[in-house]
């Protein structure tokens, strides 16, 4: 099993997990969090896919993909923390029921 | 195209029309109107009378190309027409017309005002005068329409139940007429290229369906001509129209049938199949109209039955044509004649009702007796020329039906005298309708001679063999006995007389009433009575509320697990895919 | 030269926005930044329309390089995103106006920017970031309304369009591997029907179609709306959700031929029909402008993915009415759609209460808003002369051309479903309830900008030529 | 475009209206009159240019306007008889029902909104005069279901509203149809103009089969708006909108769409030979004839005096569909002249049948007794109608139906006279009846709703006159239907060159 595969292991491995996490967490904080493991799988997956001495392609993609989890991230955050100043929750209502014609 | 011809549409059709709207004037110019309505026909009289030759006019732009002529047929009974229109608007004058204030006992409304009436007789008088002179298929057609649809104002002036009956069931089976003629019109005009009326008979003769076309002219003529089968609404029409008014829808208005056949039908030309078949009808209503005739309470119910009768004389020589055309050149002046004298005669019967005083009251027996066809008198003219016209028409006993049919009028006469005996009494009508019915009566018996032209000349060869003299005198006599008979027993029973019983005028028509009003209880109560062809098509909001309902419940689901639907997705996607 | 500072310009005015509001050269700053957006949009569409595409590259070592393309379908839709920026721009007021906090129109404008770059990318790395960034501005903007449904949407928004854009990653580093290129023209050549290409063109489709809002992955996308402020709504339904339509089309323009004889279309083209019929069906049920107006978006997505299995045509002619019909389809709901959305608020503005019930008697008092709905709902409902229903009978036509009657039946029925909810606003406004005259005007400068929009809708179809000769040779 | 003048005139008649129509829109409501004074200009305006068309088409100029909308397909602008035919009728009877509308709605709200609409409309009824290719036809067709909606909800109350909903119902879909049926015909034979005589029986002989279901689907969505069974239920559903709506939406405007579209479809866009050959003739004839009985048998059960004359209207309108699938001039000249003829007819009547709304209260027809006398101009005018609809000469109706008897005879299809004869008793059936209660029953306690709307008339001016007005042209189109410029000799022109030479 070559260096690469052993990679797309990983990176699939640390997909599932964070997507497991993603599904089943109702506190909004672990969801961010099972995003940035989903994130950061999901880079090795694209590393381990594209090998090396591909250029600065694979490179640029994941540092760009580095850069937007990290802008997600505190996005997230700051909704977060004012959603749990307003509503007092630190989960998500269930969507709101769209409202019958009378 | 002389100026003169330019009078011919003025002076018959445009007039009176105009006279109608000028009664749109305030109530200080009715009396003038009223006497102008009255002399209204006098120009067309005079027209017909002085005309030097055949006038002719054609007028492109009207209708489909308007063609007025005024031949010696639309002279002739022009002349008749016109006269008798004038002097039934003469009586007119004093007849007590004006009856809205009261409402008639018998559950009918209060009738039209004078105004209105007056308004419909000059309506009604354009359409015949019209339809006398217009020869182009649309202006005879527009000039019948009107007469009758104006007829109905007159016939439902009085406003009493028994006039709204009778006025119904004139205008349904005026419209039925109005339908056989404009079918049998458009499918002979098809055929024919130019618009005008006497292209129609050859048409006809050439089409492969000539006798369906000539049947359904018959058939829509003969409503207004009192056809059997076809006659309900005479008798109802004429006890209950204003006196005037029934002289001149029974005198006048019923030859335009007769008009519409002469110039229409092939005569001359072909034999038509159902010609016989015509015959038989044409004799059963002369003697039937005079059975049920005899039956009948009100004077103006016999006249009326005896119109019935008198027309089924002419449509026998008018079938008669049709199943001989060679003897057309005979029957064709003999029908004419015929239906002139029955006009003025019927007419001075309906106006003498109540337009003389007791005293002068057997004057009517003058028009009376020559509608029997008594010799010496107008009628028996018309009856001699009739039967040498009829003589070699090989239809067996043709001339013992006439006679009897002959028998059968003299009864009605009588009958006829002795109802009017009995309803008139002593009432006085006033001095100018006693003079006009006056008048009436003398033209009733010399009248014809001069209307038709060249009458007057061979008059006395008229005379001439004792035979047919004798054929014409014992029917009168024997009708006579009969009927004196009749009258000496009914006059020593009660005044009020046993015979109550009797046919209901209009007789096939009351069986007619109670059919129809029988489909209609059971086409109130069919199945599919409410089921609509709107409601295929039509949305109802609970189809969408509950696709919607359903949709709303769906969505709840949809929103709450957006994850697990987007991995689906992807797995289908990528399912699709990779394979 | 000129593609780049489309990207640039608004990057710019997004910086000057950060000053002040109070500051005196705020408002002629902000209106000397629009004008210049327009005419420098429509210089570059004349040019493109004189000469052609214009390229762009950057290379990025490797034989790979960064690629703006500016062809007939990117000019047109930049065009749709400076009219309605401008629009949004002008409507949410220059000057002073209370309802809109002043973080609007720094975000506004970096919305602008990315809406740009999105057009412009042709290759997998720019879209992505454009894409990306798109969903965080999109995001943030959401939460300026204040209020707290607003602030759950727009968590939940986000979650969406991470998952989105991580699939689309994944999808990109797939392909990459498969044919180590990123650029879409060199893609197009190399691309074939086997697993990897599969996998990642899948994974990129369903990325885009829960950003896009495609029917099963629409949840999102009405309370987003219905919550957000109403400028923000306005460019939201009528030029974000439409960005990852756009992306969706341009990989499938590239990757699907390969896979044409596969039931990817069908599928497609059944997602877009029961789009149309879910949003139409639950638009009529809705009660509240804002959500009918949200719901009719959804069910107008429908339409764009109709067109998708028309663009895999064989017959070049066909594949070009196709691509013309989706690209005016787009520009033409968008304008419909912002201006519907500003008309909805107005309505909620005048009438004080956001439902739909309480518009009687608006049209007596209202005419120019009542004029501006019937406007747009004509374009939405794709009757004639609209640009709408230019749109509907290219797709149409295309349609069948390719013998495809079902697609077209939809598309024409589609009409009618849209017929049903657009009418259902007007019969309440005409409905003449109780006097009730005290209606607070929205100031006449909104009316015009939203009046202005719809009267686009009507001249794009009453003159199609200019724009759809931009879009010849498209798809070919 | 060429820049002769000549090609700017279709252009000047539909903006003649379509002006108005935008200013009427910005005017406010109480400059009553401005917006009467623009109302008539704008429709005096379009009379004056019709007419110098209408002499120019005699003298065989040509009035075009052509520009590409979309790739592949024109809009066309185009006079020639057929449009001009029906461009006369609609704006003369616009104008009067302008001025009626001006009187109808004296001082009811809403009026800025209704007489724009009623602009719009009219331009919308000019572009379907003058469509000079299908696609252009469906666009003005498409934009007077639009344009008429809120004409009908007028009124705002729920009635309404719900008559509103479901004449968008069938209209909507009938457009949808006719949009099918003109994107197969152009996806088979591309952008085909109106050319008389028809340009499709130059296409190869494959097509045939598909051009046949194509006819098909044009007539089904045509059909809608020419109101024949199944689709007519909008109509006297529509029957709640105010008098000169029901006046227009039966006599001039979307009835005669429909109608003027299955002319256009069968003669200029088929040529009548084309569509004999195809026997698509038989069909269209057989569902006439079915609407032509069903719309008078259901007259006959109506009690309200509008619904009546809207099944009336029903039966009538096939006539001109009757009259087209009679092959042969005579059938063309009937149909064209019915559709003149029924605008005239129809719009005396429900002039009446507002007249009498308006001043008496009177909807029902058993209140009508004795309205002879209490209103004997408006009486007059509406027993003229009636004797026209039952075909008594000598009023138009009689010219119409002569020429459609004798079309059937001549295109040997007897039973369309037969259907005829029986739907002209119908009319006499559901029409005498109500002129008897006019002029031969006494009032029976008050009117409903009396008004005395003018000292020295029976009614305003603004009513009364059109209808009395519209009533003359009923006798004048019949009476001198022999001269040139009547209704009659101009169908006979238009006819003749729908047959091929």
């Amino acid at each position: 099993m070559s260096v690469t595969d052993v990679w797309m292991i990983a990176g699939g491995g640390l997909m599932l997990i964070g997507l497991t996490g993603f599904l089943f967490a109702r506190h909004l904080l672990r969801r961010l969090l099972a995003f940035n493991i989903t994130g950061s799988g999901a880079l090795l997956m694209v590393l381990a896919l594209s090998g090396n001495d591909r250029g600065l392609a694979p490179a640029l993609l994941v540092l760009t993909g580095m850069l937007v989890a990290l802008g997600a991230t505190a996005l997230g955050l700051f909704l977060l923390r004012l959603w749990q100043q307003q509503s007092g929750h630190t989960d998500l209502p269930p969507p709101p029921d769209p409202d019958l014609d009378p | 195209m002389s100026a003169a011809a330019l009078l011919l549409p003025l002076l018959t059709l445009a007039l009176p029309l105009l006279l109608a709207c000028a009664w749109v004037l305030p109530a200080r110019w009715h009396p003038w109107l009223h006497r102008l309505t009255a002399l209204a026909p006098l120009p067309a009289l005079l027209l017909a009378l002085l005309a030097p030759a055949d006038l002719s006019l054609m007028l492109p732009g009207v209708l489909f190309g308007g063609l007025w002529l005024l031949d010696s047929l639309a002279r002739a009974l022009l002349v008749a027409t016109a006269l008798l229109w004038l002097l039934a608007g003469l009586y007119a004058l004093r007849y007590p017309l004006a009856t809205d204030e009261k409402t008639p006992d018998d559950g009918g409304q209060p009738g039209g005002s004078a105004r209105r009436f007056q308004v419909f007789w000059l309506l009604t008088l354009a359409g015949n005068l019209g339809l006398l002179v217009s020869r182009d298929i649309a202006g005879f057609y527009t000039c019948f329409a009107l007469m009758t649809f104006a007829g109905y104002g007159l016939v439902v002036h009085t406003g009493r139940a028994a006039a709204r009956r009778a006025g119904r069931i004139y205008l349904v089976m005026a419209v039925i007429g109005e339908m056989l003629i404009l079918s049998g019109l458009i499918l002979a005009a098809a055929g024919a290229g130019a618009p005008a009326l006497q292209v129609l008979p050859d048409a006809i003769a050439g089409h492969r369906h000539g006798a369906w076309l000539a049947a359904l002219l018959w058939l829509g003529f003969g409503v207004k001509a009192g056809l059997a089968g076809l006659h309900m609404w005479l008798p109802l029409a004429h006890p209950v129209a204003p006196t005037p008014a029934s002289a001149v829808l029974s005198g006048a208005m019923i030859k335009a049938g007769l008009l519409g056949w002469l110039l229409t039908l092939p005569l001359g030309i072909i034999t038509l199949p159902w010609a016989e078949i015509a015959l038989i009808a044409a004799l059963v209503a002369a003697l039937g109209g005079a059975l049920i005739g005899v039956t009948q309470q009100q004077a103006k119910a016999v006249l009326a039955y005896s119109s019935i009768s008198q027309m089924g004389l002419i449509t026998v020589i008018v079938a008669a044509g049709l199943i001989a055309p060679g003897l057309w050149p005979v029957l064709g002046p003999a029908a004419l004649l015929y239906a002139l004298h029955h006009a003025l005669a019927k007419g001075t019967l309906f106006l003498g009702v109540n337009g003389l005083a007791p005293r002068w009251r057997p004057l009517l027996w003058l028009p009376a007796l020559s509608l029997a066809g008594l010799p010496l008198t107008t009628g028996a003219a018309a009856k001699l020329t009739m039967k040498a016209g009829l003589y070699d028409l090989a239809f067996p006993g043709l001339m013992l039906w006439l006679s009897l049919a002959a028998v059968g009028t003299t009864l009605l006469m009588l009958r006829f005298m002795f109802c009017l005996q009995r309803e008139a009494g002593d009432k006085m009508p006033a001095g100018l309708m006693q003079g006009v019915t006056m008048v009436a009566v003398l033209a009733s018996v010399t009248g014809v001679m001069w209307a038709v032209p060249g009458m007057g000349a061979d008059w006395g060869a008229r005379w001439g063999d004792a035979g047919d003299l004798f054929g014409l005198f014992w029917p009168v006599v024997v009708g006579l006995i009969i009927g004196g008979g009749c009258w000496a027993s009914l006059r020593s029973a009660q005044p009020t007389g046993v015979v109550r019983a009797g046919v209901p005028a209009g007789d096939i028509v009351v069986v007619i009433e109670r059919v129809l009003r029988g489909i209609g209880r059971l086409w109130a109560r069919r199945p599919g009575k409410d089921w609509r062809w709107e409601k295929v098509v039509q949305w109802e909001d609970d189809h969408l509320h509950r696709i919607g309902d359903v949709a709303l419940k769906l969505e709840r689901h949809l929103q709450r697990w957006p994850i697990i639907l987007f991995i689906l997705l992807a797995l289908v996607l990528a399912g699709l895919l990779v394979r | 030269m000129m593609v780049t500072g489309l990207i640039a310009l608004p990057l710019l005015a997004a910086l000057l926005s950060l000053l002040p509001r109070q500051h005196p050269l705020w408002a002629p700053m902000q209106t000397l930044l629009l004008v210049a957006l327009n005419l420098l949009t429509l210089a570059l569409w004349r040019q493109v329309g004189a000469q052609g595409d214009a390229l762009i590259e950057l290379p990025l070592g490797a034989g790979t390089h960064w690629l703006l393309q500016a062809d007939g379908a990117a000019m047109t839709l930049a065009l749709l995103t400076c009219w309605v920026g401008t629009a949004t721009l002008v409507h949410s007021g220059l000057r002073r106006s209370p309802g809109v906090p002043d973080a609007f129109w720094p975000l506004a404008w970096l919305l602008l920017a990315v809406l740009n770059l999105v057009w412009l990318g042709t290759d997998l790395l720019t879209l992505y970031i454009g894409v990306e960034v798109l969903g965080l501005v999109a995001v943030a903007m959401m939460t300026l309304s204040g209020k707290p449904e607003a602030l759950a949407a727009a968590l939940r928004y986000l979650f969406a369009t991470l998952l989105g854009s991580m699939a689309y990653l994944v999808g990109a580093g797939l392909l990459f591997a498969e044919y180590g290129t990123l650029s879409l023209p060199a893609l197009a050549e190399v691309a074939s029907a086997n697993a990897a290409t599969g996998t990642g063109f899948a994974l990129m489709l369903a990325g885009l179609a829960l950003k896009a809002a495609v029917f099963p992955l629409h949840g999102w996308l009405p309370a987003a709306h219905a919550n957000a402020l109403l400028p923000v709504s306005v460019l939201h339904s009528a030029l974000v959700v439409k960005a990852s339509v756009f992306v969706m089309m341009r990989h499938w323009l590239t990757l699907a031929p390969p896979f044409s004889d596969s039931a990817l279309p069908l599928v497609m083209a059944s997602l877009g029909t029961l789009a149309i019929l879910w949003g139409s069906v639950l638009a009529l049920r809705q009660t509240r402008l804002k959500l009918l107006v949200a719901w009719s978006t959804v069910a107008q997505t429908g339409y764009l993915l109709l067109a998708f299995p028309l663009l895999l045509a064989d017959d070049p002619l066909l594949r070009q009415l196709a691509y013309q019909g989706l690209i005016y389809q787009m520009l033409a709901h968008g304008l419909a759609k912002a201006a519907l959305f500003m008309v909805a608020g107005h309505l909620i503005t005048a009438t004080g209460s956001d439902r739909i019930s309480q518009l009687t008697g608006t049209s007596r008092h209202l005419p120019l808003t009542l004029l501006t709905l019937g406007l747009a709902g004509i374009s939405l409902m794709g009757m004639p002369p609209s640009a709408g229903f230019a749109a509907k009978w290219l797709m149409a036509s295309s349609a069948l051309g390719s013998g495809a009657i079902v697609w077209m039946v939809v598309l024409i029925a589609g009409g009618l479903l849209s017929a049903a909810y657009i009418l259902k606003l007007l019969r309440e406004a005409f409905r003449e309830g109780p006097e009730r005259d005290v209606f607070e005007h929205p100031p006449r400068l909104q009316k015009m900008s939203a009046f202005l929009l719809s009267l686009l809708t009507l001249l794009l179809g009453l003159s199609t030529l200019p724009v759809l000769s931009l879009l010849i040779g498209g798809a070919v | 475009m060429s820049g002769h003048w000549t090609s700017w005139m279709p252009l000047l008649v539909l903006a003649s209206s379509l002006v108005t129509a935008l200013i009427i829109f910005t005017l406010p409501e109480n400059r009553h009159i401005t917006r009467g004074l623009l109302n008539l200009t704008g429709a005096v305006i379009k009379i004056v240019l019709v007419v110098v068309m209408v002499i120019g088409v005699e003298r065989g100029m040509e009035f075009e306007l052509r520009y590409t909308i979309l790739p592949g397909v024109d809009f066309i602008l185009r006079a020639d008889g057929m449009a001009m035919f029906f461009a006369g009728l609609s704006s003369v009877l616009w104008l009067f029902t302008t001025l009626y509308a001006i009187g109808y709605l004296e001082n009811s709200p809403n009026r800025s909104r209704f007489f724009g609409f009623f602009s719009l409309c009219v331009t919308a009824t000019m572009g379907i005069a003058l469509a000079g290719n299908l696609f252009t036809f469906l666009l003005f067709y498409e934009l007077l279901t639009l344009s008429t909606w809120p004409l009908v909800t007028h009124r705002g109350t729920e009635k309404a509203l719900k008559a509103g909903r479901t004449y968008l119902i069938y209209t909507l879909t009938g457009g949808a149809v006719l949009l099918g049926g003109v994107l197969w015909l152009y996806g088979l034979v591309g952008d085909v103009e109106f050319q008389e005589g028809g340009l499709l029986r130059h296409t190869p002989e494959a097509l045939h089969g598909q051009l046949s279901l194509v006819f098909a689907v044009l007539i089904a969505g045509l059909a809608v708006k020419a109101a024949m069974v199944p689709v007519h239920g909008w109509l006297p559903v529509a029957m709640v909108a105010p008098a000169p709506v029901s006046a227009l939406l039966h006599a001039v405007a979307v009835v005669k769409a429909g109608a003027f579209g299955i002319v256009r479809v069968v003669y200029d866009l088929y040529g009548i030979e084309f569509a004999a050959s195809l026997n698509l003739l038989m069909p269209l004839g057989i569902a006439a004839a079915i609407t032509v009985l069903y719309g008078s048998l259901r007259a006959l059960a109506q009690s309200e005096l509008k619904r009546r004359l809207a099944y009336s209207t029903i039966s009538q309108v096939s006539y001109i569909a009757l009259g087209i699938s009679l092959f042969g001039p005579v059938g063309t000249i009937g149909a064209l002249v019915h559709l003149l003829h029924q605008g005239f007819m129809k719009i005396t009547l429900f002039f009446c049948a507002g007249n009498y709304a308006e001043t008496l209260g009177v909807h029902r027809i058993d209140e009508l007794d004795g309205a002879g006398r209490r209103m004997p101009l408006t009486s007059a005018a509406f027993t003229l109608g009636a004797f026209g609809m039952i075909g008594a000469p000598p009023l138009a109706g009689f010219i119409s139906k002569w020429f459609l008897g004798t079309g059937a005879i001549a295109a040997h299809m007897h039973w369309a006279l037969w259907v005829l004869i029986a739907s002209s008793i119908l009319n006499a059936c559901y029409f005498l009846p109500i002129v008897h209660r006019l002029w031969f029953r006494p009032q029976r306690g008050d009117w409903p709703a009396e008004q005395t709307l003018s000292d020295r008339f029976e009614t305003s001016g603004w009513l009364l006159w059109p209808a009395v007005a519209t009533g003359l042209c009923i006798i004048g189109a019949g009476l001198f239907a022999g001269l040139p410029f009547s209704p009659l000799s101009w169908a006979q022109l238009v006819a003749s060159r729908e047959y091929l030479q």
